[in-house]
């Protein structure tokens, strides 16, 4: 009988973050009080992070099938067939909280968390992206965050050797008190070299890899899907501390070990550890799992089977290796350096039993762990609909020019240089297309292929309207491969919203999920991984509702692909995609005009399809090499940045009919596309174009050293430059 | 007047630098290293004369920028 | 010509100059760190870019103290060539085979970008290819590539013409804003007295391909290769 | 045992970290600091009880490693 020293009081499982109604679930599930060490496996098992139970039942809905798609959400990471035998796995996470308590680390160990879900399937890391929101630039502790996380992304990427070609950032008042910190690791395998969590076999040894345990992040998987308040910034000694460097030796251990021919089934120890990689390895396969935790590699004294069990010390893996194989894989493991040691076995009984110190700590059902966690339907309700908000009810408070300086040297819509520039994003070799165009592109192996890089989603808009958000952040991912001359494969999401207790949040997870479903039927688009993080919140006021999604595309010749850079003078820039001027919602409305509201723009996602494909058609037939999609700030934007990267100016002399100047120029309507060519090719696409319905026009042509909008004084592209360039490093040197 | 502070990891937080040049001293065979855990100092020069002064200077340093007190101690000393 | 490719935990950039150095005609092959001698006929060693132990305690000191160090001494002692970059080039210097140290950067930040060198001579293997005072076109991608050496060290080095490489603009003209890392002097590599020894922070490797860049580092890999076809 | 290393640059040597420290105190407006430069300890559990072999192994350790001799100096105190 299993000795209970620790009485379970309901204190005790409120500190577990779990409710009343869930722990009297656990004990007529097991049909006794359970023992501490049972009690901490449960609260991991069933928290929000693990369970997913308050999401589970909306993400159901989104599509996560395709031929090309190998494996889609479930296991650590989603794969796709690329052709050539070859397979790109990948996968975007939080480490929200973690981040906000202590930003260096908290960043760092995020970036070595989904690194690690990449590489235990087997895949070599090839790049990482990164998406960051941060509170308004004025609170006084944005700059130390920011600071903090870039250098933590920065310090574990860098120094583990994988590009970070790509990313996101942005400021907003209501990330303030909970900043996100999305991490997205892209890898490479042979399709017939892919590695499961599924265990298999009876009796067959479970092995502990990498580094020591210690007593690092206990409870930090409750912690990320708790509430913040004030008094959590004293939870610290949760924090975790990174170690690149064994991630870097943990990564080559263990490709070279799956070539050895070892391995069964293997599982990185993310959050909850031990626990959940043994019960997940165990479940999957239909197998119990008994483990020693005598056998253990300890960093600390007197660690509890309690602390072993819920520690969340970095660069750990769990596998399942073929018997008799034991001595071999040591071996490797010893060459790097690492601790390797056998701790347990699979079993027949479907029970997941801990031993410690000669003591059954825990005795518990293995498939019930996960498959009777408490899943809730939480009520929700639809947020309010914005009003239409019509282009010319919006009176100009400024020039044009002046309000596209404006944008250009705004937090948001600054360059990203300062971030990026932290980054080692040249490792490899095969960075085709660096950090500030539409997506990043890199080389597969040594070619012909690439891959096309992005990170997108446009939080305004989602909470303006959750279902037109969701779209739009699915569709702009889309856009942004495309631009670049990319065919969009599948995605990741990162779906970051404030608590799902609170009806008017979990509508805006509902509505965003449906739009974010709809736009990836429509686009060919699924879903193959991804991570759900609630509670973003600090003293009930929630952040901004944002599902980050990670795209990734493929590019069969990655010779022929385009930039947003400005190439050549005297080229006619065309419009692609209809302008109607949309408002309501945009850069130029919070920027410029200081209103927040209306309704954002719709997306059409056949149109969508349709002018991205004509696109990429003329990228991929070689017509076109310099090609923009248009987003936040618009037309007017986009042509700066495009003059910018190209240090090529415009003028632009085609005025809009029926439409104010400032709504043509700033407004944000969907599907859009500027591109650049060579005047006698002009002629030819505008007709291409017309012949099938797509809207096409000319702007202007490209030229000069400034950019001149109709009407409006001429803008240097250097004063636009020193716009764009100056905000984030004064910023960050407090000189802003 | 100077000071020295001093920056330590707080117990049970990992080391990584430690725990590498452990395994260093081994291999260039050094015996008799159980355990190294790093650390840092600033010898600070202070502008003032006077010890409260120097002393409040010395806390809103570490408080701010010299120690990560989410994961490090500091400790003080005016030489 | 015969590369050998020291390769110790923590290196990154081993596979990015492998294939630099095959793109330009030469054999190399990796080797790991716990050797105790270099492959028969090796002509170059090479320290690749990374973290070595994770750049712990200071950058390449734990690896510049590795059993396969000892060889790669003798093979500089005898006139060999060893080319060190970036964390090589700080393995170099804590293995006392290149004076200085590297410190960390003057903005105490890690710094990824294109950069420009200008080329102090070409007469030496490493530089055939280029002209004298040509401004190439590369990256930088360190957190800790500060040079700084004693006053002495420093004037020695100008004055037997040991630097190697200076932070320039595109004109080739030494300027503050070009020296990113507050290096002395601008110095972005350096050589040995002899010559046969280059240790270097930029990454000529990666800058070998139209397509992923440029083509201004292949220079250095051309004329380490060109020697040995003149010599053979 | 324990001791406990302290490895600072040597006088004369630019310190480019601990002068980007001063720089930073200045701009939290932390006043009163004049000068910064930055060292290492190393807090070192011995796996000997013996002082004279204690000894030994610290000083091997930082002549082989901790230490670079050329920019720093090294002091170890038995704890
Ligand atoms: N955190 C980051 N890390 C790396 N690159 C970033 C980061 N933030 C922004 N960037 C880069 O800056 C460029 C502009 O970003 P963004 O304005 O979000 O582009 P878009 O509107 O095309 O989605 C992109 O190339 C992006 O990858
Ligand atoms: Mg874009």
């Amino acid at each position: 009988m299993i000795r209970n020293d620790v009485a379970i009081t309901p204190e005790l499982v409120k500190e577990h973050g779990l409710k009343a109604d869930e722990y009297e679930r656990f004990v007529k599930l097991i049909g006794r009080e359970p023992t501490i060490t049972e009690l901490g496996i449960v609260s991991a098992m069933w928290n929000e992070h693990c369970s997913y139970k308050s999401s589970k039942i909306h993400l159901r809905g989104l599509p996560t099938s395709a031929p090309w798609v190998i494996q889609g959400p479930g296991e650590n990471a989603g794969v796709i067939d690329i052709g050539d035998g070859l397979a790109c796995i990948f996968k975007m996470e939080s480490h929200n909280h973690p981040s906000f308590i202590e930003p260096y680390q908290g960043a760092a160990t995020g970036v070595g968390g989904i690194l690690r879900d990449v590489f235990t399937m087997g895949a070599r890391p090839i790049a990482a992206l990164n998406f960051l929101r941060f509170g308004e630039p004025d609170h006084p502790k944005t700059a130390h965050l920011v600071s903090g996380v870039v250098a933590g992304i920065g310090g574990y990427g860098n120094s583990f050797g994988v590009p970070t070609v790509g990313g996101s950032v942005g400021f907003d008042k209501r990330y303030n008190g909970n900043i996100l910190v999305n991490a997205m690791a892209v890898g490479l395998a042979r399709t017939d070299e892919i590695w499961y969590a599924k265990a298999t076999g009876v009796g067959n040894p479970i092995v502990y890899l990498g580094s020591k345990t210690g007593r690092d992040g206990i409870h930090g998987a409750t912690m990320a899907s708790a509430e913040f308040d004030d008094a959590s910034e004293e939870k610290r000694p949760t924090v975790q501390v990174g170690d690149p460097f064994a991630e870097k030796l943990l990564l080559e251990a263990c490709l070279e070990l799956m070539k050895s021919g070892a391995v069964i089934a293997i599982q990185d120890m993310g959050a909850a550890g031990l626990t959940s990689s043994a019960v997940e390895m165990g479940a999957k396969g239909n197998l119990g799992i008994e483990l020693d935790l005598d056998k253990v590699p300890c960093r600390e004294e007197g660690m509890t089977a309690y602390e072993m069990m819920l520690s969340e010390s970095q660069e750990r893996m769990l596998m399942v290796l073929k018997p008799g194989m034991e001595k071999q894989a040591e071996a490797i493991f010893h060459k790097w350096g690492l601790d390797f040691a056998v701790i347990g076995k699979t079993t027949d009984t479907l029970r997941f039993v801990i031993k410690h110190e000669g003591e059954v700590k825990a005795d518990l059902p293995i498939k019930e762990l996960g498959d009777e966690a408490p899943v809730y339907d939480r009520p929700w309700v639809e947020s309010p609909r914005q009003p239409v908000i019509s282009a010319e009810s919006v009176k100009a408070p400024m020039s044009e020019a002046e309000a596209l300086l404006k944008l250009v040297g705004s937090p948001d819509q600054c360059s990203k240089r300062w971030v990026w520039e932290q980054y080692d994003h040249l490792i490899l070799g095969n960075t085709v297309q660096t950090p500030g165009g539409d997506a990043a592109i890199v080389r597969v192996e040594d070619g012909p292929k690439g891959l096309a890089l992005t990170t997108d989603v446009t939080p305004r808009y989602c909470e303006a309207d959750p279902f037109e958000g969701g779209k739009q952040a699915v569709a702009e991912a889309w856009r942004n491969i495309t631009a670049v001359g990319g065919l969009p494969l599948a995605i990741t999401d990162n779906l970051n919203f404030a608590s799902p207790e609170r009806p008017e949040s979990m509508g805006q997870f509902v509505g965003c999920l449906k739009g974010i479903g709809e736009a990836c039927k429509a686009l060919d688009f699924p879903v193959v991984s991804g991570n759900v993080s609630l509670y973003n919140e600090t003293n009930g006021q929630g952040i901004l509702p944002t599902p980050a999604i990670g795209g990734v595309g493929l590019i069969d010749d990655v010779t022929v692909n385009a930039s947003i850079a400005f190439k050549n003078e005297g080229e006619a820039i065309i419009l692609i995609g209809a302008t109607a001027g949309w408002l309501g919602q945009s850069l130029y409305l919070r920027d410029v005009c200081g209103r927040e509201d209306g309704a954002p723009p719709p997306v059409d996602l056949v149109q969508e399809k349709r002018n991205g494909e004509f696109v990429r058609q003329l990228i991929r037939s070689g017509q076109v090499t310099t090609v923009h999609d248009l987003s936040d700030g618009g037309i007017a934007l986009g042509l700066a940045e495009m003059a910018m990267a190209g240090d090529v100016g415009a003028e632009i002399t085609a005025m809009p009919e029926g439409l104010p100047l400032h709504a043509f120029l700033f407004g944000e309507d969907q599907a859009r596309y500027l591109i650049a060519v060579d005047e006698d090719v002009a002629a030819d696409i505008l007709y291409e174009a017309g012949a099938i319905g797509i809207p096409a026009v000319t702007l202007g042509l490209t030229g000069g050293d400034a950019l001149i909008l109709p009407g409006q004084r001429a803008i240097s592209v250097k004063q636009l430059k020193a716009a764009h360039e100056s905000w984030l490093p004064a910023y960050m040197t407090g000189k802003s | 007047m100077k000071a020295r502070v001093t920056v330590t990891l707080k117990n049970g937080v990992l080391d990584p630098q430690g725990k590498a040049i452990e395994g260093a001293l081994k291999s260039l065979g050094v015996e008799g290293i159980a355990g190294v855990r790093q650390g840092k100092v600033f010898d600070i020069e202070l502008g003032t004369a006077d010890k409260a002064q120097a002393e409040a200077a010395l806390k809103a340093a570490c408080e701010k920028l010299l120690a990560n007190t989410v994961i490090e101690n500091y400790r003080v000393e005016l030489t | 010509m015969k590369s050998a490719v020291i390769v110790f935990p923590g290196s990154n950039r081993e596979g990015d100059v492998l294939r630099a150095l095959k793109s330009a005609g030469s054999q190399a092959e990796k080797v790991w760190h716990a050797e105790t001698e270099l492959p028969k006929g090796t002509d170059l060693v090479v320290l690749p870019g990374g973290f070595s132990y994770g750049d712990y305690l200071r950058c390449g000191a734990i690896a510049g103290r590795a059993t396969v160090m000892d060889a790669v001494r003798a093979h500089a002692a005898r006139g060999g060539l060893v080319l060190g970059i970036c964390n090589g080039f700080q393995i170099l210097c804590e293995s006392g085979l290149l004076p200085g140290i590297l410190m960390r950067n003057a903005n105490l930040k890690f710094i990824c970008h294109r950069q420009f060198l200008r080329v102090e001579r070409n007469d030496t293997a490493f530089t055939k290819a280029y002209a004298k005072g040509q401004a190439i076109d590369v990256c930088v991608a360190h957190g800790e590539g500060n040079y700084t050496a004693d006053e002495e060290t420093l004037k020695r080095l100008e004055g037997e013409g040991l630097v190697a490489f200076r932070y320039s603009d595109a004109q080739g003209h030494i300027t503050q804003d070009a020296n990113r890392n507050g290096s002395m002097n601008s110095i972005a590599g350096i050589y040995s007295d002899k010559l046969n020894v280059l240790g270097m922070m930029p990454h000529p490797e990666n800058l070998i391909e139209d397509l992923v860049g440029g083509t201004d580092g292949r220079g250095l890999f051309e004329s380490l290769v060109s020697s040995f076809a003149r010599a053979a």
